[in-house]
């Protein structure tokens, strides 16, 4: 166990380099001048030649990057360009921020998909069956940016029940509860998508797994339903589950960009955005990382608990 | 009159094990396996599941590189000859396997997929490849409209009578049967071994016919080589073989084997060889049976006995069986 | 377990749900702004959102009176130094300083701090300079031979040359020479200022949380009149139709640029709409001088008249635009709303093509930014001068990307590309339209050269005499527009709508306002 | 060997007529149609016959384990006076296990591999019996002892990926009579396994069953296992029994052409290489659409007009022998 | 249009194509209908309808559905919504399939080659992929067509790349699962070259379960499409698929919400018909998997 995840936890180091490679290639193929942008059309060329310098961004693109290797190795990611923040400073929080939004929404799809996943698998072929899976491509064929929209027509305009956009009351002196009224159609926006690939994840491994072998034997032991399902249905069917539910997680704390732009939440996706079109290179950088780097985390949690579930792979 | 189409010499192969930790050591699946099979005539090699019986064929095949050892077709040799030369040699070689279903091509038609070894040799234009593959069909006992249909539409039986009439298009001297019947029924196994029991009287075939079930490999077999954990452990005439097994494990096998005369054998009567087998993983030292073995000499546990010829025909690697020389030796 | 977490989530989800909106601390201003603010530091920053925050802040040691709105120009007043007078030559600017006057900070206002100031954004040599702060000010410290200190309270600047904009145009956005304690420098550093920004205008800095919000508050100890809100919240909601719905939940009490067609829904609805006569910028198209159809003065004619500038004002601006024939820009004292170039006439324009050889129609590519919802006025240009056979492609941009091809100046495969830019001084013009200007030198992005113009804005800069200055400019208009140079298209009125609550908001002739006069009911 | 005992007493199980269905009423599958068998105490009973002669779901449907779209349509099952098809779950959950054993074909899919040995053989206990966890998985070492698996409580800690196909089927048999079982069910408990290992399975079930006084229904298609194991014997091809007999009777005077067939097609070790092979000509019926009549008429060569045109009724022809074909009686070679 | 939904599906066995099964899976039939409608008319667009998509009427902006000549009502610029549904439709379909077969094409071919040659091959392959799988797909999406100017062509390209390694990751454990089929021993025990094995045998074998998962990334692709077209990353002006016709009509959401509302619905629609699509394809193709 501990050499897997010593294994795993060293095979993150070439894909974060690879992911700082590729958006270090990307940004500086990307057009358009910082020192214009930051200085302004009025500024002349000896000025932004300047801050060109000043900013390292005269060196050869190998230097540059090696630099700043270097300092995030030791922990330093910079100030930004555009703000002149500290990047760890200005990026963490953003994190946070969509951590909440995401976990919410994650815990929201796993609620939904988890139980109306098991009720349609040991339903198989009901009515119910069939409206869940409707339902599920339904919602997995939704725009999330346009429910989001159609959400917020509906609940923050015409019923007024809900804020419209924001992480916290305009005012900005809300407390936690506020911050949850301000999640609720984020949240929602953001859930159902992952709700569905959750629920037909549960429903097809849940069902998959009540057709294993051993669940009849158990049955042919006179197990009660309750121990049937929990030790011999459910736990087998959850490594797949488990991995599907990370991948969300995973996706999420990225992917949840259009939401955050529909609703104005202030997290990390909206900051990316925001960093690539202003060319904010150390921004574009830390946030790019800390995505992937969550991802592949999240990953590695997946396969530590499946590892955990299964004993064939936990002695290997 | 006997001609010898096949000679396998020291055949060795060893795989890595898969994963990591415990089991990372090579795992031998066949170790020093020699015969040689006769025009006209077939092999039955015998033993249970591990005991290398599908890795030899692929190694006889030459679809998996050996170790060391070789295979030489009629005097050609076979392992390690150039792409060429192998390729043409293939066409006297060809193999049946377990999962008929598995081994057709699903996305291409019976006739087709009859076809193929012929396409893949590049022999003959469309019409007369498909021409031969109809001859086949009716040959195996299908219909010609049959060549039409996919392989998912037939039943296993009928899918190993296909997969026979695509290894016999190439006219090969030699098929090699890998468990071509074990996954059918009894009522169907015995139309298929009637099958191929014709078709080699028919074609003058000579076969090797791999099975775990000796009452299949004692029906078709001229002659029975065991195999135990990589190694031939006995080898000849199939009939002497069954009524007077001299290694320790062939024995062990036959009177394993229940026998469908409840006056003849009950439960009770059944040989019950001692332990399991070992695991090819992780081989004991010496005769790889010794553990299980009533009869064991001390040098046993140390020394693999060599295979030693006991009679015409017939040879096992037992030192119970060793040269009066070896027998002293093992005594002392 | 994450399953029963889950289920706690989903009823505290729930209960939220119910809670009404919760009631507001009364003197706090919401303010939802399209853009967010950037570096709050004045000597280091260009964008006019930005202004709009640090100019609540900051004071320069002259100020702009942003509390009247009909007037053409915002009037120079005293800042932060009662007077200042001006040597015969104009070179020499001597500033008495206004006593009594202490940053939030608690330091003293005073010529020294006046001299690091100067020294920070513009002397070189002085351990107290700010490397970043030069770019920005320089069209304001470009001008400064020597900065003194003649007393205590008195600094004196002298001038390379004569420029009776001079004073103006330190107060125009990209960089401004506003006033910040020298003593936060020194405890935050240069670069700190942007997280500290200590000035001794009449709001002082709270809080900033980047992307969500920026926070001040009244400034008790205000030299001049205090600030009546106690506090203003600056959001930036990017979405127009955040903006809208915030507004409308009563979630902010004021929002900048708000959605043209919903401008009308709103005011139905009992929201304020302000809108400023006299802004300082302008909307424009520079034509391409290189691109061979443009080079041609015909073809230049032929695009300014068949482009339907009232149409576009009226339809889309919704009335809160303006059609523009000429190229200074309505909040400058030069600004002539009389000034008449070339009529809408597609027929006209189409006879102009046909004297020009294009007959048979033309194929031309604009280049312009990304917007983010959609180019509804460069559609309709597009629309307008395909009906005189014009084929226009339109390409767009990303911003930056556009921002440096708009100042790299276009390529001969390009006919024209748009901005909306300009500043409370005529002498912006110079920016875009001397032979000087072009890339890099400025940003005449389509080369156009014409040395009589280039001549009298030369005078016109020398000019004590406003009423003089103002006539030499109209004339540099007037030739600027003969040569049909650009396309002066639709002027945003800069509208800004507000909820009944918000008292006293005055919409001046400038990008930011003046929010101490504001209150809330 | 002892004749069939006609003491009541002596009846374990008594099936009568089972029916069941896959699929829809009409257009379904009638996998097992109006199967009876009497499993008595003490005794093997042999169910043989090849793939979808619906043996296996025989047992199934004694167990009352078919599941949707499978259901038992007709028959009673008695087990001790009781018909175990008017059942509740909750009283099938109490006699799966503790009064019927049932051991299954591929011991490699049916051990759980997320849970230990132990755990899974205790759970049988624990699911009918009173006792505490350290109480059950002591029981649990004991069985695994007695099923003949060295070092017990070390192993009862191990999982099932430890274990070779032949312990694992133990580890089964463990789970099966954990709670002593009057009957035990094994549906074919050797065909995955190496000759060699079947037979010690075989002998671990044969002394097991002795030392209960159990009833033991074996389900096998393999002749060699049925002459070894078996007291009864019951034939069965596309869901009906065609021949029931004592085991004897069936190896040495079979009186169904198709238990006749099936005899000839064995390979036997003992047959000579020159002995003709005597396939059965075509192949099991579909059971979507079943022929007429008997269902082995199509294959059989002594079939006549009659047998397409009518079910041939199991009739008893001799004690203890009944057969299913309109010929049984007549002297039929085998060409 | 979390990225999240486009987790391959497990690889499943092969078996031929069913028409049959699939005609009797109504759902699929009408996707398909659907699609080939949606698909014609955008095909068709300069043929059909009586508007120009472009053309503005000032005197009907904001029209609703129903209203006299257009059906579906116009724009906030007094455009024929149906006109320019029809017209957006040739983007966001165009954004939704070519950059699926694109990247299905190189992922296969990838994928393909890892699973087929191991080793060192496998090793770079994957790796280069796992570092594509790091980034959450909008944000590369993003940071692609942020790069390169926006337009088709941008977004074609940066979806083709996102999608890349999900379907080199199916397409390499398809084919890991081809490769150990007894049929392939076969073809080589026949003389076969490893060229004729992986074109005869290999690639047609990995092909269906490529081709099912790519007909449903279809669907998800118009979903990501649009959001990068919503977020201004998409087509130039006038130009609109429907995302950006979503993003145009979500200022004047409350005062005519069906300018956001019914490209929505389309974008929905037509990624619906294509997972049914999918889901009847998988039917068809693999018989394993029951009916719904």
């Amino acid at each position: 166990m501990g050499r897997f995840l010593g294994h795993r936890l060293l095979g993150v180091l070439p894909v974060m380099f690879g992911v700082s490679v590729i958006i270090f290639i990307l940004m500086h193929l990307a057009p358009g001048d910082v020192a214009t942008v930051l200085l302004g059309p009025q500024a002349t060329e000896v000025a932004k030649t300047e801050l060109r310098h000043a900013l390292g961004l005269d060196q050869p693109l190998p230097l540059q990057y090696g630099k700043w290797l270097l300092r995030t190795v030791t922990g330093d990611f910079g100030t930004s360009i555009a703000t002149q923040l500290n990047v760890a400073a200005l990026v963490l929080p953003r994190f946070l921020n969509t951590l909440v939004l995401t976990v919410a929404s994650l815990l929201l799809a796993i609620v939904i998909g988890y139980s109306v996943g098991l009720f349609a698998a040991l339903r198989a072929r009901s009515v119910f069956d069939r409206v869940t899976i409707t339902v599920t491509l339904l919602a997995g064929s939704t725009p999330p940016f346009w429910l989001g929209l159609i959400l917020v027509l509906l609940f923050a305009i015409r019923l007024r029940w809900l804020p419209v956009s924001g992480m916290v009351d305009m005012a900005g002196d809300g407390g936690a509860l506020d911050v949850l009224r301000h999640l609720v159609l984020p949240a929602v926006t953001t859930a159902l998508g992952p709700a569905a690939i959750i629920t037909r994840m549960v429903r097809s491994s849940i069902r998959e797994a009540l057709d294993r072998p051993h669940v009849r034997v158990a049955r042919a032991k006179g197990l009660k339903r309750g121990a049937l399902l929990r030790r011999h249905v459910i736990l087998n069917a959850l490594p797949p589950i488990i991995t599907i539910t990370g991948l969300q997680l995973g996706y999420l704390l990225g992917g949840a960009l259009l939401t955050e732009v529909v609703f104005a939440w202030p997290g990390l996706g909206a900051l990316l955005y925001d960093s690539i079109t202003a060319r904010d290179m150390p921004v574009v950088q830390a946030t790019t990382l800390l995505i992937a780097l969550s991802f592949v985390l999240v990953n590695i949690a997946v396969d530590v608990i499946n590892v955990l579930l299964d004993p064939r792979l936990r002695e290997a | 009159m006997t001609e010898t189409l096949l000679t396998v010499a020291g055949l060795s192969k060893s795989f890595r094990a898969r994963g990591t930790g415990l089991f990372r050591r090579p795992v031998r699946a066949v170790s020093d396996v020699s015969f040689t099979l006769q025009r006209g005539e077939t092999l039955g090699l015998v033993g249970e599941s591990g005991c290398g019986k599908s890795t030899l064929a692929r190694l006889v095949l030459n679809l998996i590189p050996p170790d060391s050892g070789h295979v030489t077709i009629g005097g050609d040799a076979f392992t390690r000859a150039g792409r060429e030369a192998q390729r043409r040699l293939r066409r006297r070689m060809q193999i049946v396997f377990q999962d008929a279903l598995s081994s057709l091509n699903p996305r291409m038609t019976v006739g087709v997929n009859i076809a193929e070894p012929l396409r893949l040799q590049g022999i003959g234009n469309a019409a007369e490849r498909r021409e031969a593959a109809h001859g086949l069909l009716e040959r195996v006992g299908l219909r010609v409209q049959d060549a039409e249909r996919y392989p998912h539409e037939f039943s296993g039986g009928q899918c190993q009578r296909i997969a026979i009439a695509r290894a016999l298009i190439l006219k090969p001297d030699i098929v090699v049967f890998d468990e071509a019947v074990s996954a059918l029924d009894v009522s169907i196994r015995a139309q298929i071994l009637r099958l191929v029991l014709d078709l080699q009287q028919q074609l003058g075939l000579s076969y090797i016919f791999i099975s775990h079930d000796l009452g299949v490999v004692k029906r078709v077999s001229d002659r029975i080589a065991v195999m135990y954990l990589g190694r031939i452990v006995e080898i000849g005439p199939a009939d002497e073989l069954v009524r007077g097994p001299l290694h320790p494990y062939a024995e062990a096998l036959l009177r394993a084997i229940p026998i469908a005369d409840p006056r003849r054998m009950r439960v009770r009567d059944l040989g019950l060889a001692e332990g399991e087998a070992a695991s090819p993983m992780n081989p004991p030292d010496g005769c790889a049976f010794h553990q299980r073995c009533t009869r064991q000499l001390a040098i046993c546990a140390s020394d693999i006995p060599a295979v030693h010829h006991v009679s015409p025909g017939r040879s096992t690697a037992c030192f119970l069986h060793a040269s009066p020389a070896a027998s002293r030796q093992a005594a002392d | 377990m994450a399953l029963r977490a889950g289920l706690l989530a989903a009823s505290a989800l729930a209960i939220a749900a119910t809670l009404p909106v919760s009631a507001r601390a009364a003197g706090t201003l919401i303010w939802g702004m399209p853009a967010e603010t950037d570096i709050l530091d004045p000597h280091a920053t260009g964008g006019w959102s930005t202004y709009q925050v640090t100019y609540q802040i900051f004071e320069g040691l002259a100020k702009e009176d942003l509390t009247k709105a009909d007037v053409a120009s915002p009037p120079l007043v005293p800042g932060l130094a009662t007077s200042w007078d001006i040597s015969p030559d104009g070179t020499v600017y001597t500033f008495k300083l206004r006593p009594g006057v202490k940053f939030h900070d608690g330091t003293a206002f005073d010529a020294a701090a006046v001299k690091f100031n100067f020294e920070r954004f513009w002397d070189e040599s002085s351990p107290n300079f700010y490397k970043k702060a030069k770019a920005f000010v320089i069209a304001y410290t470009k001008w400064i031979k020597a900065v003194e200190i003649v007393d205590p309270m008195t600094v004196k600047v002298t001038l390379k040359a004569a420029n009776y904009q001079w004073l103006r145009q330190g107060l125009q956005s990209y960089g401004q020479p506003l006033m910040v304690s020298p003593e936060a420098v020194k405890k935050y550093g240069n670069d700190g200022i942007a997280l500290h920004p200590i000035g001794t205008g009449p709001f002082r800095f709270v809080q900033r949380d980047q992307g969500v919000k920026t926070v001040i508050e009244r400034n008790p100890d205000y030299w001049g009149t205090p600030a009546k809100l106690d506090r203003i919240i600056i959001r930036p909601l990017q979405d127009p139709a955040t903006r809208v719905n915030a507004l409308e939940n009563g979630e902010v009490q004021i929002i900048s640029t708000p959605p043209w067609d919903e401008i009308q829904r709103l005011v139905d609805a009992g929201f304020k709409l302000s809108t400023s006569p006299n802004v300082p910028y302008i909307n424009f198209i520079h034509l391409n001088f290189k691109n061979p159809a443009i080079a041609d003065i015909r073809v230049r004619k032929a695009i300014n008249m068949a482009i339907d500038r009232e149409g576009i004002a009226k339809e889309i601006y919704r009335s809160t635009g303006r059609a523009e024939y000429g190229m200074l820009s309505p909040g400058t004292d030069a600004y002539d709303p009389k000034f008449a170039s070339y009529k809408y006439d597609p027929d006209g324009a189409k006879k102009l093509l046909a004297e020009a050889g294009f007959a048979n129609g033309l194929k031309l590519t604009f280049e312009l930014a990304q917007y983010g919802t959609g180019e509804i006025v460069e559609t309709w240009i597009q629309r307008d001068l395909k009906k005189v056979g014009i084929d226009v492609e339109l390409k767009k941009y990303e911003w930056i990307t556009y921002m440096g091809k708009w100042a790299g100046g276009m390529g001969p495969d390009v006919a024209m590309n748009t901005i909306g830019w300009g500043m409370s001084t005529p002498a912006w013009i110079d920016i875009v339209s001397r032979c000087d200007s072009a890339p890099p030198g400025g940003i005449n992005s389509g080369w156009y050269c014409n040395k009589e113009v280039d001549k009298l804005l030369d005078a016109a800069i020398l000019e004590r005499d406003t009423a003089k200055m103002k006539d030499i400019y109209q004339k540099a208009n007037r030739l600027i527009m003969d040569d049909a140079a650009f396309v002066p298209t639709i002027d945003d009125l800069q509208p800004i709508v507000l909820s009944p609550k918000v008292k006293g908001f005055v919409n001046p002739p400038e990008d930011w306002f003046d929010l101490s006069i504001v209150s809330l009911d | 060997m002892t004749g069939p005992s006609m003491s009541g007493g002596d009846i374990a199980l008594d099936v009568r007529n089972l029916r069941t269905r896959f699929g829809p009423q009409h257009g379904g599958v009638i996998a097992v149609d109006g199967v009876s068998l009497t499993l008595r105490r003490g005794r093997t009973t042999a169910l043989v016959g090849e793939s979808g002669s619906g043996k296996s779901v025989t047992a199934l449907s004694i167990m009352g384990l078919i599941e949707p779209p499978g259901r038992v349509i007709d028959g009673t099952v008695l087990l001790d006076g009781r018909d175990l098809r008017t059942a509740s779950d909750r009283e099938m959950e109490a006699i799966r296990g503790a009064r019927i054993g049932m051991v299954f074909q591929d011991p490699l899919t049916s051990l759980n591999p997320a849970l230990t040995i132990g755990s899974q053989i205790a759970e049988t206990i624990l699911a009918h019996e009173p006792v505490s966890a350290a109480a059950a998985h002591a029981r649990a070492v004991t069985l695994l002892e007695h099923v003949g698996v060295a070092d017990a409580a070390a192993r009862a800690q191990d999982y099932p990926h430890h274990f070779s196909g032949g312990m694992r089927q133990r580890v089964l048999i463990a789970a099966a009579i954990a709670c002593r079982p009057g009957i035990i069910i094994a549906d074919e408990p050797t065909t995955a396994l190496d000759v060699t290992v079947q037979a010690k399975i075989l002998r671990l079930l044969h002394d097991l069953q002795q030392e209960m006084h159990a009833s033991l229904l074996l389900i096998t298609h393999d002749l060699g296992v049925v002459a070894s194991m078996a007291d009864d014997v019951l034939v069965m091809y596309a869901g009906r029994v065609l021949e029931h007999a004592d085991v004897d009777t069936l190896f040495h005077a079979p009186k169904h052409p198709y238990t006749r067939a099936l005899l000839g097609c064995i390979a036997g070790i003992e047959d000579d290489r020159t002995a003709p092979l005597q396939p059965i000509e075509g192949l099991p019926p579909d059971l979507r659409n079943p022929p007429p009549g008997c269902r082995f008429a199509p294959r059989c060569v002594h079939a006549v007009a009659a047998c397409t045109a009518a079910v041939p009724a199991l009739q008893t022809i001799a004690d203890g022998h009944s057969v299913a074909c309109f010929r049984a009686m007549e002297a039929l070679g085998d060409d | 249009m979390s990225a999240a939904q486009i987790a391959p599906p497990r690889p499943f066995r092969q078996r031929h194509w069913r028409l049959a099964a699939f005609g009797r899976d109504w759902a699929a039939v009408a996707a398909a209908l659907l699609l080939l409608t949606i698909g014609g008319m955008a095909v068709l667009a300069p043929l059909i309808g009586a508007y120009d998509p472009y053309e503005a009427n000032n005197l009907l902006r904001f029209a609703p559905p129903g209203a006299p000549g257009h059906s579906l009502g116009t724009d906030q610029q007094g455009r024929d919504m149906l006109a320019r549904l029809v017209w957006g439709g040739r983007v966001s379909l165009l954004v939704g399939v070519v950059p699926t077969v694109l990247a299905s094409i190189i992922g296969l071919g990838l994928g393909i080659l890892a699973g087929y040659a191991r080793g060192i091959v496998d090793q770079i392959i994957m790796r280069v992929l796992d570092v594509l799988f790091a980034f959450p797909m909008v944000l590369l999406a993003i940071a692609v067509a942020g790069v390169l100017t926006p337009g088709v062509g941008t977004e074609i390209v940066s979806i083709t790349i996102v999608l890349i390694p999900y379907v080199g990751r199916l397409a390499r454990t398809a084919t890991l699962s081809v490769v150990t089929m007894p049929y392939i021993e076969a073809a080589r025990a026949a003389g076969g070259s490893p060229l004729a094995i992986l074109l005869r045998y290999v690639l047609p074998n990995v092909l269906s379960p490529i081709v099912v998962y790519a007909t449903t990334l279809m669907g998800l692709m118009i979903v990501v499409g649009s959001g990068l077209s919503f977020l201004g990353l998409g087509v130039q002006p006038p130009v609109a698929d429907w995302g950006a016709m979503v993003a145009d009509g979500r200022v004047v959401l409350r005062r005519a919400p069906h300018v956001t509302v019914l490209p929505g619905v389309v974008i929905l629609a037509v990624s619906l018909a294509f997972n049914f699509l999918g889901d009847g394809l998988r039917d068809a193709l693999d018989p394993r998997t029951g009916r719904r």
